[in-house]
């Protein structure tokens, strides 16, 4: 166990790839220009697969086992999309090819781009940010530059609930905004008190709102309309935070609902992988009164069925280069195709009694603090057991891997103390869920008699128990390389 | 099509033990009115109809696996040895997120770390965080980096004019909202000094690239001026680059940079219509820590991971390894350099690239590049250069041409050809469609045997 | 471009230690006017350029990602999910070889115990192997197997003539060197009693194909009727199938086959040319423990295990499971049936399959087989059936149909349409050129949105 | 650890795949025929992909680490080889297609059977065969029908060293003709004295001899001329098994040094995946006198350069359906072109390198009958150690899982009693055989002091040591099926 470093296995004068000698007349360099050393390893091809093999066995992963990480929505990857990405005449396209040369491509992100609408009830959409976070600040810009576009430039203020994920205020405050947080009620809603205070007080500074709904607590804002009703009265925008998209399809359109303008994280709710972090896709729908505003190019069809990239005439500008995470969107656009109107619904219905399951087998077990609500596609428990002092979340979590799961999210949202964040998805099987549910049961009982047992797990891990406070501390960022 | 497993059994026995009736009454926070609305959408395909689909779809476009590519300007045709795909498609990489749990994470978290010490080592720099959405946002988070370095207080960003004019689009996009001024790119081109001479207290930074826009190498002498001139008036130096060039080239960290970022893309990425790519961002520490209390880490969130194409580009960097990547540069530079000369030597166009230069070089046209590019082609089976006439009106009808080690000589020499047949006369047109490349490379074929 | 990770420095320490000055040195025993032949290849290509020429050589075929397919004959287009390619291609799998140390090949060994269960299931019998090399070995084993049961002592082998002519032809060759007498072959098509009238003491066995190569589907009665009287011969029943059609017909267990074999290709194998395929061979414990001592363990060397393609057959198995292989073959049932009624009404074809067939038909066409195909592929992307005047002159100007669930509603009337068309006079011809299949599939493309 | 078997995961209703409706009229169905239960498992594709996934990490194999499986020649399989064979455009043509549409790849077969004449030496080659045993089959029935159509009807014996391989024997009987075995000398080659009485004694009968050279001890027959020259002045014709061609590739050429006939392990020697045990390809090469004698359909090459399928004047019929294992082909045919004459040849040098060098390592520690010569790629150890009476060969093979390699071939060769054949292949590294020697030495070192430590072996692997015996007794060929 315990794989060397790449720089560990190399050696001098290794070789994994070989390229053709030059066969055109070389030029002169510019000796003044030419680096020393190049201290990258040197390694055999054999040597190389058999270290990443090797490493690619450490991980827990969806293809080896349940993965109920909440608001991350880990759900079965389909193997189809896998190669529809890589299918030649759609990954190897440049991106600035002559637009008559891609049209297939340029169908494809339409076509994407008017289901994605579509479903959450926009009226435009770009799917060029990259990612959630990535469409906030689209969306946060996008709401800035309408209302200084109207002439209401002294707006600079955004309301975040408490319960919102660190990404939203922190995209907040990247657009140049100031955050104002928002408590929520003990219902897990918005407090709408709190929130008709803070709408008072900050009149016509209001830029608007970011609501996940469902939120971070895994419920469905009863008061959404209201809520959504009272921003807009004070002149602001809504911005839904579609992570958690995966609950409401076919069973909501948040563009029905008001929202002014959504993220979706295709790498969540439409399955594409984001192993390892990423890559994902955050395209951003808007409403109509928002459409010219996105960022671009997106893609637009003419009336003879040409497809051609096209700038939003008010754009907040270009997001990233190019056009957005075109290998995420084949697999996406595979994924909706696939599933039609029917199958989304069917997806989120699933989603959402699988996780309501779950917590109907662990209430009595577990904290849950909303747990006499109907949850959505996740829901929050609490790792503080009776009769248990000394155990928190984390020894939990840890506790999880020895039955071969991997842990649910923990201590997030950060308004409930030792937080566990549920979300099986749809692709999981009762039988999952159920092994999952013993697991949790067996490991409350334990912290009860052998508390031990929790403190000290993993312990079938490939490492140990990780110090990852110390790891904090005595940060070694990398490896000082050299092949013997 | 569905990847649900519960049948309508299992679903029965669960909506018993939640205590509802129907999969319906799970729902009933959900305002009435907006309960299950109607999707608007084409009907479900099962897997064997969408790979038709898709084949159709694909079969729509010109892919390079069938056409010869010149065409660069922040998308790479590089070669990818097949076995990063080969790694990289193994499911306990791509379906394995974040790695949050690091006990059952080991296998990200250590080619992460390993990622981060090839950049390292690669630019000459001294950390290297995990990645960004791109080039172009990893560009524009050095920007928000230095800003904050400067405490805010120093608004003015210098962005050179051949930085990737995409990259400077979303620098303005992202500092839209904030305190700062972007000055630099009506510069003339090419001409640090007049950077260098825009350095003031409010400067919070310079960006240049090199290899720059145009393909222009700047000399680590030229470089380290700049720097230094750059950090007596307390700006930092961010330097753009290909990460190819710095197989052969000496990198940032060596002349002063304070930040190496740029598009790891072609290091093993597929080209893929322009994502995902892979933003690469190393820095000094010392430098960093110096003047600021803030590090890099708190500007990207762990979210703007772009682990999976990290690990392509980890995983090519080691394939390739020190004598790869250098060869890779070596190819890159003297094909380039061949086909400038080929090029120039046509009548009707001249290279207008007089420094060094790598990979890319401009030619000016004696006609409108997308009817030049146009005509390639449809007649020659060649995707051409970059039409720079866009972002640079003073370049109007002129290519930016790329070569890399994926062009053959032949290639390259019927590139040549076909620039010269479309700029004859159109009695000479007719030649070149018997000597398209798609031809060429068919009959070279049966001299195997 | 080469695989070998020693470089000069490791092999010098390392003939150091074995003792001798070069590597030369180490072929001593190789006689000396033999020593180092000159070896007259072709020049090593490196990877880059290997891709090149291998994408040369693809794009000289025409394949049936882009081709509607009507071409079976015993190797069979049926849908692949492209999860199976997804796990055999897992160096865990291919890169393991015969699991001979069982502790660390328990992946591979499961595998082939859930293969050889799902097999027996598939075919109603009690016993599975393995693998063959391919339908026509396992055929060919078969054979062997019942001369053994029969001690070598009786010594005719009696083979239907639609038995797919290949798998005879294979017959005929591993029993070249043996004291066999094949008979049979000369019977009326598709007359399973002329078979069974040879049956006598010197019948070692008797082998049908069920539906058999014309597509001819027989009923288990009239198979069991056949077992009957090959059992009171004491002789063997072999019955080569079509794993596909059992998705939905009785399987050979059931109407008395003492052994069930045939090719697994179409389950999960790509059609790959031809190769590689697997052969299955499931049979009746009980009924060839009674008749002999030898099992079928002895004919059949571990080393002739497919056991990667046996894997894709049950990955395939597992995946398609009870619904869908019964879905695949009422598809393909339905579909052909369906074919076989549009053409027949067509003036000048005739379909000649009376009794119930699954899968192919056979279509007497006005025109040579091969001229007909020549023009179905060139003007209308079709490829068309199997020419079966080779192997039943009898059949000259017959061409064999094949229609799976691949082959859509529109692929199957453009075929009717098509061989209208070619069967027209000249003047009608045009009009088919302007609606071949690769247009009316990527017409359909915008329909999406 | 332990995977439940996919019957035991399955459950009524569940679906991987989903295929289209029916959207032709549908026609009656033959009710008579109508199969009963289809008692196929029933899971969905999550499952399916997890269940093979886990099934995969159980196995060794050459991704993961050292195989030094003697005869079988397990290196490194490219990966550049597996995309080929994966290629749109070769690996979707149907068998029977129109020769005009399939050029590319008939050339693509043509040139590989050119290139692989010339590597051994012949005047013609076909790829039909499947593996090393069915080159085997074919060779001998080329051998016997050449006789017979020469009217040597009488000949009906082959000569075959007691050191061939198993399937040696088994061909030659499956072909009808008669094994006579001859011993090996002292020295592991022929014994010639043997030979020569035994071509006496049958005379005209002999049909020729079959000779794996190296041979299965590692060893270069010294003799090599004069066997053949003895078995050639007899009438007889010689059949090489260049199961062994890893080590003489572009070191010498059977053809050249004489042989008749011999069969390519594609799956070895040029490095084909052979997972679970194939598939393989196993072409036969053969001299000008034997060129119309193949099986085929091979392919021709006409003037024009059109390529076309010929069955070969005085075949001895086809042995397999098609033309061959075209998806191995197309990965040898990469191989060999990536390597040209030179690549070849230091395949060769290292992998007899590599041997040597282990057997230089472990020379003194375990018993080496042939120590004393230089091998080839391959070499035979003894499982017999002084001071460690009760430990054998597969007490040692057990062990060497612990350190995480898989145990060389055991107890094959026969002739050499507790035979350890080790095998490391040419894309070793020496650090690689240096832990392999080091784990050997220190396994000897075990066996002597701590004997235990090797009878419970193996202690780290995903099942322990199994009862290989009882297994065969209690034969469980399959499942009884059904989900829940
Ligand atoms: C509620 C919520 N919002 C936003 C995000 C950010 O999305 P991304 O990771 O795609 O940037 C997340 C990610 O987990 C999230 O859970
Ligand atoms: C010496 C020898 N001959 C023949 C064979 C048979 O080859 P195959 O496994 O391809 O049938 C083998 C297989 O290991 C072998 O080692």
């Amino acid at each position: 166990m315990g794989e060397p470093l790449i720089y560990e296995i190399c050696r001098a004068g290794r070789k994994a790839v070989h390229l053709p000698d030059v066969d055109v007349p070389e030029s002169p360099l510019p000796q003044d220009a030419l680096r020393g050393e190049l201290p990258l390893p040197e390694v055999s091809e054999i040597d190389l697969v058999r270290h990443y093999t090797r490493l690619s066995q450490l991980n827990h992963s969806i293809d080896t086992g349940f993965y109920p990480l909440g608001s991350c929505t880990m759900k079965y990857n389909p193997k189809v999309n896998e190669y529809a990405a890589r299918m030649a005449g759609l990954a190897n396209l440049h991106p600035l090819q002559d637009m008559d040369s891609i049209q297939g491509a340029m169908a494809l992100m339409h076509n994407l781009q008017e289901m994605l609408a579509e479903i959450a009830g926009f009226a435009a959409v770009t799917l060029q940010p990259a990612a959630g976070a990535h469409g906030e600040l689209t969306g946060v810009l996008i709401m800035r530059k309408y209302l200084y576009e109207k002439g209401e430039t002294q707006r600079d203020v955004i309301i975040v609930p408490d319960s919102a994920h660190g990404t939203n205020p922190a995209t907040t405050s990247m657009s140049g905004l100031k955050v104002v947080e928002c408590p929520s009620a003990a219902d897990g809603n918005v407090d709408l008190a709190a929130l008709k205070a803070l709408i008072a007080k900050h009149g016509d500074r209001l830029v608007g709102l970011m609501l996940t709904n469902p939120n971070t607590l895994g419920l469905f804002d009863e008061n959404v309309a209201e809520v959504l009703q009272l921003v807009h009265e004070a002149g602001g925008l809504v911005y839904g935070d579609g992570a958690n998209f995966n609950a409401i399809l076919g069973i909501a359109k948040p563009g029905a609902l008001g929202f002014d303008v959504m993220h979706y994280n295709l790498h969540k709710t439409f399955s594409t992988p984001h192993g390892g972090g990423g890559p994902g896709s955050g395209a951003v729908g808007v409403a109509a009164h928002l459409a010219e505003y996105l960022p671009g190019p997106i893609v637009a069809r003419d009336e003879d069925g040409y497809f051609r990239w096209e700038m939003p005439a008010k754009s907040i500008g270009r997001v990233k280069a190019f056009w957005g995470n075109f290998g995420i969107l084949v697999r996406a656009y595979t994924y909706i195709r696939m599933h039609g109107a029917a199958g989304l619904r069917a997806i989120s219905e699933n989603a959402v009694l699988n996780a309501n399951y779950i917590q109907a087998r662990l209430r009595g077990v577990y904290p849950i603090p909303h747990g006499d609500r109907t949850c959505m596609h996740e829901f929050v428990a609490q790792g503080k057991l009776d009769g248990a002092p000394t155990i928190n979340t984390m020894d939990i979590a840890k506790r999880l891997m020895d039955y071969e799961f991997h842990p649910p999210t923990v201590y997030f949202p950060l308004i409930v103390p030792e937080a566990i964040m549920i979300e099986p998805t749809e692709t999981e099987s009762k039988e999952t869920l159920d092994a999952f549910c013993d697991a949790m049961i067996q490991i409350a009982q334990e912290a009860r008699e052998t508390p031990e047992l929790l403190k000290t797990a993993p312990h079938n891990s490939p490492v140990k128990r990780l110090d990852e406070v110390r790891a904090a501390k005595e940060l070694q960022l990398c490896y000082a390389p050299g092949c013997s | 099509m569905d990847y649900i497993p519960n049948t309508d059994a299992d679903r029965a026995e669960m909506l018993k033990v939640v205590g509802v009736e129907t999969v319906a009454d799970l729902f009933h926070d959900v305002p009435e009115q907006f309960r299950f609305p109607k999707l608007d959408l084409p009907p479900a395909l099962t897997e064997m109809e969408m790979l038709q689909e898709l084949q159709a779809l694909a079969d729509e476009n010109d892919d390079l696996n069938h056409l010869a590519c010149f065409l660069g300007a922040g998308a790479y045709n590089h070669f990818v040895p097949k076995v990063v795909d080969s790694i990289i498609s193994r499911g306990e990489f791509y379906t394995a997120y974040t790695p949050y749990q690091p006990e059952i994470s080991q296998g990200t978290l250590q080619a992460h770390f390993e990622y981060q010490s090839m950049i390292t080592a690669l630019t000459g720099m001294e950390v290297s965080n995990v990645s960004h959405y791109d080039g172009a946002t990893a560009v524009a988070e050095a920007v928000i980096m230095a800003l904050q370095v400067g405490r805010n207080k120093r608004c003015n960003v210098i962005l050179s004019p051949t930085l990737n004019p995409q990259y400077r689009d979303v620098v303005h996009t992202y500092t839209q909202g904030m305190c700062v001024k972007t000055i630099g790119e009506n510069a003339p081109l090419g001409d640090l000094n007049a950077l260098a001479d825009m350095c003031d207290k409010d400067a919070a930074c310079v960006i240049v690239q090199n290899p720059d826009f145009l393909g222009r190498l700047y000399l680590p002498a030229e470089m380290q001026a700049l720097a230094d001139r750059v950090h007596g008036a307390g700006a930092m130096l961010i330097v753009a680059c290909d990460p190819i060039s710095l197989g052969l080239f000496t990198p940032p960290g060596h002349y002063g940079a304070d930040v190496a970022c740029g598009e790891a893309q072609p290091m093993g990425n597929s080209l893929s219509l322009g994502g995902p790519y892979v933003g690469f961002f190393a820095m000094k520490m010392g430098e960093v820590r110096k003047s600021a209390g803030r590090i890099v880490g708190q500007t990207v969130d762990v979210d703007e991971e772009r682990g999976f194409n990290a690990l392509a580009a980890a995983i090519y960097m080691a394939a390739m390894g020190k004598h790869g990547l250098k060869k890779a540069a070596e190819l890159t530079y003297h094909k380039a350099h061949y086909a400038a000369k080929l090029v120039d030597a046509l009548d009707d166009y001249a290279v207008k690239s007089d420094g060094p230069f790598f990979k890319e070089f401009v030619v000016q046209c004696p006609l409108p590049i997308a009817e030049l590019n146009e005509r390639l082609l449809n007649e020659w089976g060649i995707v051409g250069g970059y039409d720079l006439g866009a972002d640079y009106p003073e370049l109007k009808d002129h290519m930016l041409v790329c070569v890399t080690e994926m062009n053959s000589k032949v290639e390259i020499e019927t590139l040549a050809e076909a620039l010269a047949a479309i700029a004859a006369p159109a009695s000479e047109d007719l030649e070149g469609q018997d000597e398209s490349l798609g031809e060429t490379e068919q009959s070279d074929i049966e001299e195997v045997a």
